[in-house]
């Protein structure tokens, strides 16, 4: 029974029976090929890395009691410096150059981030409208330093961010991997994730506590858009070009939804690190599913709605007890009462 | 009044929460124009009683008959409706309306639909002036202290039209006068024949109030008497099942050390410090193992006081020593830095966070202190736990529950190990004992003791003027947001010298 | 042995009753009045830079070109004020403009068109605040699942965006009421503005208004305080259903069309011009005047893109973006200070 | 005639051109932007322009402040076909001439605009389709087409969409088997690509409504050890630089050009209309269409 009532087991269950889905609907779900694995699953798993990176920061900020909006135009940003600076290298494939300009543009997007948390915790602006002034100016700032065009680059150290394998494994997925377990190992073998929740659950008793709410959620938000960064430049290699436009379009949405499919309350508090990363791996396999079988365009929507909506039900304790609670002994009793 | 039918019965109550059976077929039951008290040691499930009465829970098994009728009740709308109005343990109001609406809210006075802004006003503070209180009504409740917004809650559900009025722990946080005028108050309603159900850990209140009584411990109902037959003792005993003595202890221990608490060095000095609106500017000398105590009527500025040393609150005039260094207490953080500790006395919004485990509430302020770069190893966080949660007996004593599916008593005291383990210079404590069980504060009190001993400088806030006597060397009167007489704790000081000074409002 | 400082409480004097707190009535109206202030800065200073700003017709048209948003906006303050969000309420107005023209084609009489795409609007509310009251799911993911059925239902329904011929709609979308030589407005404005007094009244007047505030301030205490908690949330997500709705048959009135597309986004539109009115995301603490004001200021960052008429899309978002930080910061430090 | 606006500098007779863009949503529309901006500069001609967003509620208000202020003519290109006879009804009243760009209008008083300057979507895909339905011409075997569309619901990805599958319907042999949105981005293209590779066998032939993305999908096919342009053949629209280029490397085997520079045509066009001459109601832009060799000796004139 209690499996049952682990927040992640239906988003985990869902996941499994989409899994499935493609499973006959692909014709090699995981192969080697070329001396790498190769299939459906691993197209999934490398594509969702943007958006894990990007939810791994929307839960701290998250676990806080805030939001963060401007993702999408941080991952723009970052696209567009890393790939403006590697278009001006002499030799696009030296691996030295590209990396620094790897952790420069995850630089900048750490400062994005610190203007957030500068907003929200100095000047004390809600978190949501304090995002959004990033969320708007920032795509305009992407487009001016890509004057409005894609700009493509043509470094295979670059590209491999994205499309690269290491160890027969796609290196975006374990740039994801590693990121999660930074965090994970960040959140819960230090101190920072009970300080978190504690901040999210009431900042009023955590002040009292002794606790630097105001360092802790800058902190927060430079991480985010740190990560956010980072998941633009696999944005950008994966299509060896930046296109400030559609890069991370929307992206917060998803990321926000791939938190609470998580079972992060959006009022912060307890936060799931392992449950962000399952729900943005779902939501990907939902995207790819969508197209696998065939679903026409216009009728998207309504394939996600019902899986969100099946998923929020089975997740609804409630709904829960409904259905499963009556098999034991003291509803049963409880029944008797009623009766 | 043995004739009468009960108005209210309720037989084989069962309620169980994931791993605690709160209430294991408990029955109680009410007859008009009562006092009942509901007794029993924190945790027993008192609460968890009155909110399966109102509602709040379901319960897994048992009857309630209202007027000898079989009722289920499936929410608090719906037990007011069948004239159960109730004042729930912890302050359920909304801090974010003013106090009229907190007082009308859901029964406003309307005509034609439209809310009657001017005759709510009116009426709010015709109420409130019955529990003599003198309140601004339009104003947000929020900018009250605790025990206001407790004297706003009774307000609300004494001027409900009910057959049975649930007071849980309404006095917890009033002074002696303010009790005087709710049980007025109690007498006049039990006079028109409502029934009255009523928790408090004073005894006295009881003992002053009440015409029968339940005892229940551990969730089951040990019995039912009248206020008469029971002497104290025997009350306790059953309460905790066993004897309590410990009580005497403490007096002598105060005693003993006033001489050495006199000479000792400084901890903190406040030059006239203050903060306007809020608290006058005040002098106050705190040394290494005094317990200072705080006495004042409601809103005299206690917490008031006791915030500006702890930096919750900017004081805006006047300076601040600790260990004779000048400091500037911008916030709680460098308060904590120099060793000064505060237990806030509103533990629900500004004490505990409820959706972490009781482990992760207590080692909060230590690892804050430490930042979060230093964990505390879990072994080490297991033997602190450990150790307070039997020291305090906190029960249940399954550290990784969450602290919100405590009683209101455990977390209280959840809260108090949070601040004792951080082993401070000073500690602050606003109403540390409110909501805790007799045996439980006898056992607090002794560790305040125990702590001044070895050193430790204590300022204790406290309503119940018997405590702060007990304990402290020192005592700070205050009235009017004023900090009027500083009073050694000598053999001649007690209630009546304190009230007095109160009342002559002292000056000199 | 006393040495008690004899400076008075307060700088002016004792108060006259000293057990009664200072207590400023207006100090719940300051955010407003501020924000009141700072748009009036925000106007002339148009009215100083671009010519024909002045003009009133500029000030009028304001309205009537934020009638949707200003309507959809009303309905999400009674949900933000009890602590919830809702992002259906674009999709909702697509789906609403999708169905009145689809329906009026087929030649559905419009006065019965008209109620019918009312209910539907709230009915889909309704649905929404069940699921969120009974099953206790997150209002972000049990709208945003709103969200994808309504706008699948409506590509579903019609891709293509479809021209509304009814004479009524017609008739309705060219009517011009005069307000003076040259300032003329329409139907849809005056039907926003009778939205926000009728909400304004609500909120202040009548026990479900009340009722908002206190689920918003804390819910739990409601239930508590035996108000119809379960009820209220429900009618809430009704209402702003119903708001979106009537949104969507301004939007059809003010474009004679219906598409699928349309009030793409408006959602955070709407939240952000709540929140800029001074309405907490939290919940409890708020006036629908500020959410006006928040449209207000909105629609005229909107008109000064206009009259600049010389930024490229990448300046359009700096430039937004740089007017928004403006308005809150200073709207904050306001605020702050009169506090 | 115009001129009652009268800009600071340019004097009374400057002619004050307002123009509403759709907004900023692909490289093709900023190209469009920039050749509408540069032309007004080079022509004397004062432009407002404003950027919708894709919005459709932006682009009324945006006429209407254009009208407010009292411009000499109004352009725009519409986020979408229908909705507009009121805002035009009331530019017409105020006496302000309007000229549609790139998309039309579905309103069925032609008098309430100037004239239509612009790409025809059906058109292209019927062109796409054409080119297609030649190359296997007198082919038996069946030929799997996957379809990458635009935005769900945009007016190029229906009328594209549309244009192609009238021309294609005429042989039986040429079926869509997979089609699917990849929202015009390159990002959406690659991973839509990498699914159809993985849920559908023997693809031989894409239609991308944009080029880029049909770049994206020539980073899936590629990655999946297939060879694009050989292995599988790729169409697509748009003949922006990026795309030009992958056309002239063998990549794409044809591009249906749809030209975003009518800066200097809507220029002209805004000119004639203002001093009241009589201009054609329909101008289509000088377009083409590009083969891979058509696209070598092109590629060095693309300017984006
Ligand atoms: N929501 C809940 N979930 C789980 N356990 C709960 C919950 N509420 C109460 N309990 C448990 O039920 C028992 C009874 O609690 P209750 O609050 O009724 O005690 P009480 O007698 O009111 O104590 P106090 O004097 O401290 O207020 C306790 O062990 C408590 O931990
Ligand atoms: N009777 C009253 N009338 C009006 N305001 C009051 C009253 N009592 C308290 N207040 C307000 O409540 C606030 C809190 O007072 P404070 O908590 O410092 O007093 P306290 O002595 O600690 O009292 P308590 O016993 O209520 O904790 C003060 O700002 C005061 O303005
Ligand atoms: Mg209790
Ligand atoms: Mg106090």
């Amino acid at each position: 029974m209690s499996i049952f009532k682990n927040r992640l087991f239906w988003p985990a269950a869902i996941l499994v029976v989409l899994l499935v889905i493609n499973m006959f609907t692909s014709r090699q779900f995981v192969t080697v090929q070329d001396g790498h694995l190769f299939g459906t699953l691993i197209d999934i798993l490398r594509n969702s890395a943007p958006l894990i990176l990007v939810g791994l920061g929307m839960t701290l900020v998250i676990s806080t009691g805030g939001i963060d909006l401007s993702v999408g135009s941080v991952m723009a940003i970052s696209a567009a410096v890393a790939c403006l600076l590697i278009q001006d290298l002499d030799d696009q494939n030296s691996v030295g150059p590209v990396l620094l300009i790897i952790g420069i543009a995850i630089v900048v997007s750490m400062l994005m981030g610190l203007w957030n948390g500068a907003l929200v915790a100095i000047i004390g602006i809600q978190p949501i409208i304090a995002t959004l002034i990033l969320m708007v100016a920032g795509r305009g700032i992407a487009q001016l330093i890509t004057d409005g065009q894609i700009i493509n680059v043509q470094s295979g150290p670059y590209a491999t961010i994205a499309s690269g394998f290491f160890a027969a494994l796609p290196v975006a997925l374990l740039i994801a991997v590693a990121a999660t377990a930074l965090i994970l190992l960040l959140t819960r073998r230090t101190a920072l994730g009970l300080l978190l929740e504690s901040v999210g659950g009431s900042p009023t008793a955590s002040r009292l506590a002794g606790i630097g709410a105001r360092r802790l959620t800058i902190m927060v938000y430079v991480v985010a858009g740190g990560l956010a960064g980072l998941a633009g430049l696999i944005y950008s290699a994966n299509i060896k070009s930046a296109d400030s436009i559609s890069a991370g379009n929307l992206i917060e949405l998803d990321a926000i939804l791939a938190v609470v499919i998580g079972g992060t309350a959006l009022v912060g508090g307890r936060f799931s690190i392992i449950g962000t990363v399952l729900g943005a791996v779902l939501i990907q396999t939902l995207a790819v599913t969508v197209v696998a079988i065939g679903i026409p365009s216009e009728a998207n929507l309504l394939f996600k709605a019902v899986v969100v909506v099946a998923l929020c039900l089975f997740q609804s304790p409630t709904l829960r007890e409904k259905v499963f609670g009556r098999l034991t002994p003291r509803s049963a009793a409880g029944a008797e009462v009623t009766a | 009044m043995g004739e009468q039918s009960p108005v209210l019965e309720m037989t084989g109550i069962r309620k169980v929460f994931p791993g605690v059976v709160a209430l294991d077929g408990v029955d109680f039951r009410m007859f008009p124009g009562e006092v009942h008290a509901l007794m029993g040691e924190n945790g027993a499930g008192k609460s968890t009683l009155i909110k399966t009465l109102t509602g709040v829970y379901e319960i897994d098994g048992g009857e309630i008959r209202l007027g000898g009728v079989p009722v289920r009740i499936s929410g608090p709308l719906q037990a007011q409706q069948a004239g159960v109005s109730t004042v729930y343990q912890e302050v359920n109001l909304c801090t974010n309306l003013s106090v009229a609406e907190n007082i009308f809210i859901g029964r406003e006075p309307r005509r034609f639909g439209k809310i009657q802004w001017g005759r709510m006003r009116r009426r709010a503070a015709e109420l409130l002036a019955r529990l003599d209180l003198d309140l601004d009504v339009s104003a947000p409740l929020s900018s009250y202290s605790l025990a206001i917004q407790q004297m706003v809650a009774i307000a609300r559900a004494v001027d409900v039209e009910a057959r049975v009025l649930i007071l849980d722990e309404p006095t917890s946080s009033l002074d002696a006068s303010e009790v005087e005028q709710l049980f007025r108050v109690m007498r006049q309603l039990k006079e028109s024949g409502v029934a009255i159900l009523f928790v408090s850990h004073f005894l006295d209140q009881i003992y002053e109030v009440s015409d029968r009584l339940t005892v229940l411990r551990n969730g089951q109902l040990i019995g039912e008497h009248r206020v008469e037959e029971l002497s104290q003792v025997q009350l306790v005993e059953k309460m905790i099942g066993k004897e309590l003595a410990a009580l005497e202890d403490v007096e002598d221990k105060a005693q003993r050390n006033r001489e050495r608490a006199a000479e000792a060095t400084p901890v903190v000095e406040a030059r006239g410090l203050g903060r306007t609106g809020a608290i006058a500017p005040y002098d106050l000398t705190i040394h290494e193992g005094e317990v200072v105590g705080l006495a004042g009527l409601l809103g005299s500025g206690r917490t008031e006081l006791a915030r500006l040393l702890f930096g919750a609150d900017k004081a805006d005039h006047g300076e601040l020593t600790v260990s004779g260094k000048p400091v500037n207490l911008r916030n709680p953080q460098v308060a904590m830095k120099k060793g000064i500790a505060f237990s806030s006395e509103n533990r629900r919004t500004e004490g505990i966070i409820g959706d972490l485990t009781v482990r992760e509430n207590i080692i909060l302020a230590l690892q804050a202190a430490r930042g979060w770069t230093r964990p505390i190893p879990r072994k080490k966080q297991d033997e602190i736990v450990d150790k307070y949660i039997k020291a305090l007996q906190i029960r249940p004593a399954d550290p990784e529950r969450p602290v919100r599916n405590l009683s209101g008593g455990n977390q209280q005291k959840v809260l108090l190990a949070r601040w004792l383990i951080t082993e401070p210079k000073l500690l602050i404590i606003d109403e540390p004992t409110r909501g805790i069980d007799v045996g439980a504060k006898a056992e607090i009190q002794r560790l305040v003791a125990e702590l001044s001993d070895g050193g430790m400088a204590v300022l204790f806030v406290s309503a119940e003027l018997e405590e702060v006597l007990r304990l402290s060397h020192k005592i700070g009167v205050l009235r009017d947001r004023r900090l009027i007489e500083e009073l050694e704790n000598t053999a001649g000081v007690d209630a009546d010298r304190i009230m007095q000074t109160i009342a002559s409002g002292a000056t000199s | 042995m006393t040495t008690v400082d004899m400076t008075p409480v307060t700088e002016k004097g004792a108060p006259t009753n000293p057990r009664r707190r200072v207590y400023r009535p207006n100090a719940k109206y300051i955010p407003i009045i501020a924000t009141l202030s700072l748009l009036m800065i925000m106007y002339s200073s148009g009215v100083a830079n671009y010519e024909n700003f002045g003009d009133p017709s500029v000030f009028v048209n304001l309205f009537r070109d934020n009638a949707v948003l200003l309507v959809v906006a009303v309905g999400m303050t009674f949900v933000i004020l009890t602590g919830g969000i809702d992002l259906s309420v674009g999709a909702v107005i697509s789906l609403t403009t999708v169905l009145t023209a689809t329906l009026l084609k087929g030649g559905w009489p419009p006065l019965v068109v008209l109620p019918t795409v009312l209910a539907l609007g709230a009915l889909i509310g309704a649905g929404q605040g069940a699921v969120i009251h009974f099953f206790k799911v997150e209002p972000f993911i049990a709208t945003l699942a709103g969200l994808f059925l309504a706008r699948g239902t409506a590509l579903t329904i019609n891709q293509e965006s479809i021209p509304i011929r009814d004479e009524m709609w017609k008739a309705i979308s060219e009517y011009r009421i005069v307000l003076a030589e040259g300032v003329v407005t329409k139907p849809i404005a005056v039907v926003a503005l009778l939205a926000v007094l009728i909400a304004a009244v609500t909120l202040a007047w009548t026990r479900f208004g009340r009722n908002v505030y206190a689920i918003g301030g804390n819910a739990d205490s409601a239930l508590l305080m035996g108000l119809p908690v379960g009820r209220t949330k429900i009618a809430v997500y009704t209402l702003s259903g119903f708001c979106a709705a009537l949104g969507g048959v301004l939007f059809s009135i003010n474009s004679t069309s219906g598409w699928a597309l349309q009030g793409n986004g408006l959602e955070l539109d709407a939240i952000a011009a709540c929140v800029i009115g001074g309405v907490l995301l939290t919940g409890g603490s708020g006036y629908v005047w500020g959410t006006l004001l928040g449209v207000l200021v909105t629609g005229l960052i909107q008109t000064i893109i206009n009259f600049q008429g010389d930024l490229n899309s990448a300046w359009t978002r700096i430039i937004v973006g740089v007017l928004l930080f403006a308005f809150i910061v200073l709207q904050r430090l306001v605020t702050r200070k009169a506090r | 005639g115009g001129g009652d606006s009268g800009s600071e500098d340019g004097g009374d007779d400057k002619l004050v051109l307002g123009f509403s863009q759709v907004g900023a949503e692909s490289g093709w529309r900023t190209a469009n932007t920039k050749s509408i901006q540069e032309s007004a500069a080079a022509a004397g001609i004062e432009l407002k322009f404003s950027d919708a967003q894709g919005k459709q509620e932006n682009q009324i208000s945006a006429i209407r402040s254009f009208i407010t202020q009292k411009v000499d003519v109004i352009a725009f290109s519409p986020v979408v076909v229908s909705g507009w006879d009121a805002v035009l009804k009331e530019a017409k009243d105020a006496g302000i001439p309007v000229i549609l760009t790139d998309r039309a209008v579905d309103s069925q008083d032609t008098s309430l605009y100037a004239s239509f300057i612009g790409s025809d979507f059906v058109e292209e895909g019927k062109k796409a389709g054409e080119w297609l339905a030649k190359e296997y011409e007198g082919k038996s075997e069946p030929v799997n087409i996957v379809e990458l569309q635009g935005t769900t619901g945009s007016a190029p990805a229906l009328d594209r969409q549309k244009g192609f599958a009238d021309v294609i319907a005429g042989n039986p042999n040429l079926k869509i088997v997979k089609s699917q949105t990849g929202d015009f981005k390159r990002a959406d293209g690659k991973t839509v690509m990498e699914t159809f590779l993985q849920s559908t066998p023997d693809i031989d032939v894409l239609y991308a409504h944009n080029d880029d993305m049909g770049l994206g999908a020539i980073e899936a096919i590629e990655a999946a050890g297939k060879k694009p342009g050989t292995d599988i053949k790729i169409i697509t629209v748009d003949a922006v630089k990026d795309g030009m280029t992958a056309l002239a490397d063998g990549k794409i085997n044809f591009i249906v050009e749809c030209s975003p520079l009518l800066g200097p045509q809507l220029m002209e066009l805004a000119k004639k209309v203002d001093a009241g001459e009589t201009v054609e109601k329909r101008v289509l832009t000088k377009e083409t269409t590009f083969t891979q060799e058509q696209a070598k000796t092109e590629l060095p004139n693309r300017q984006y």
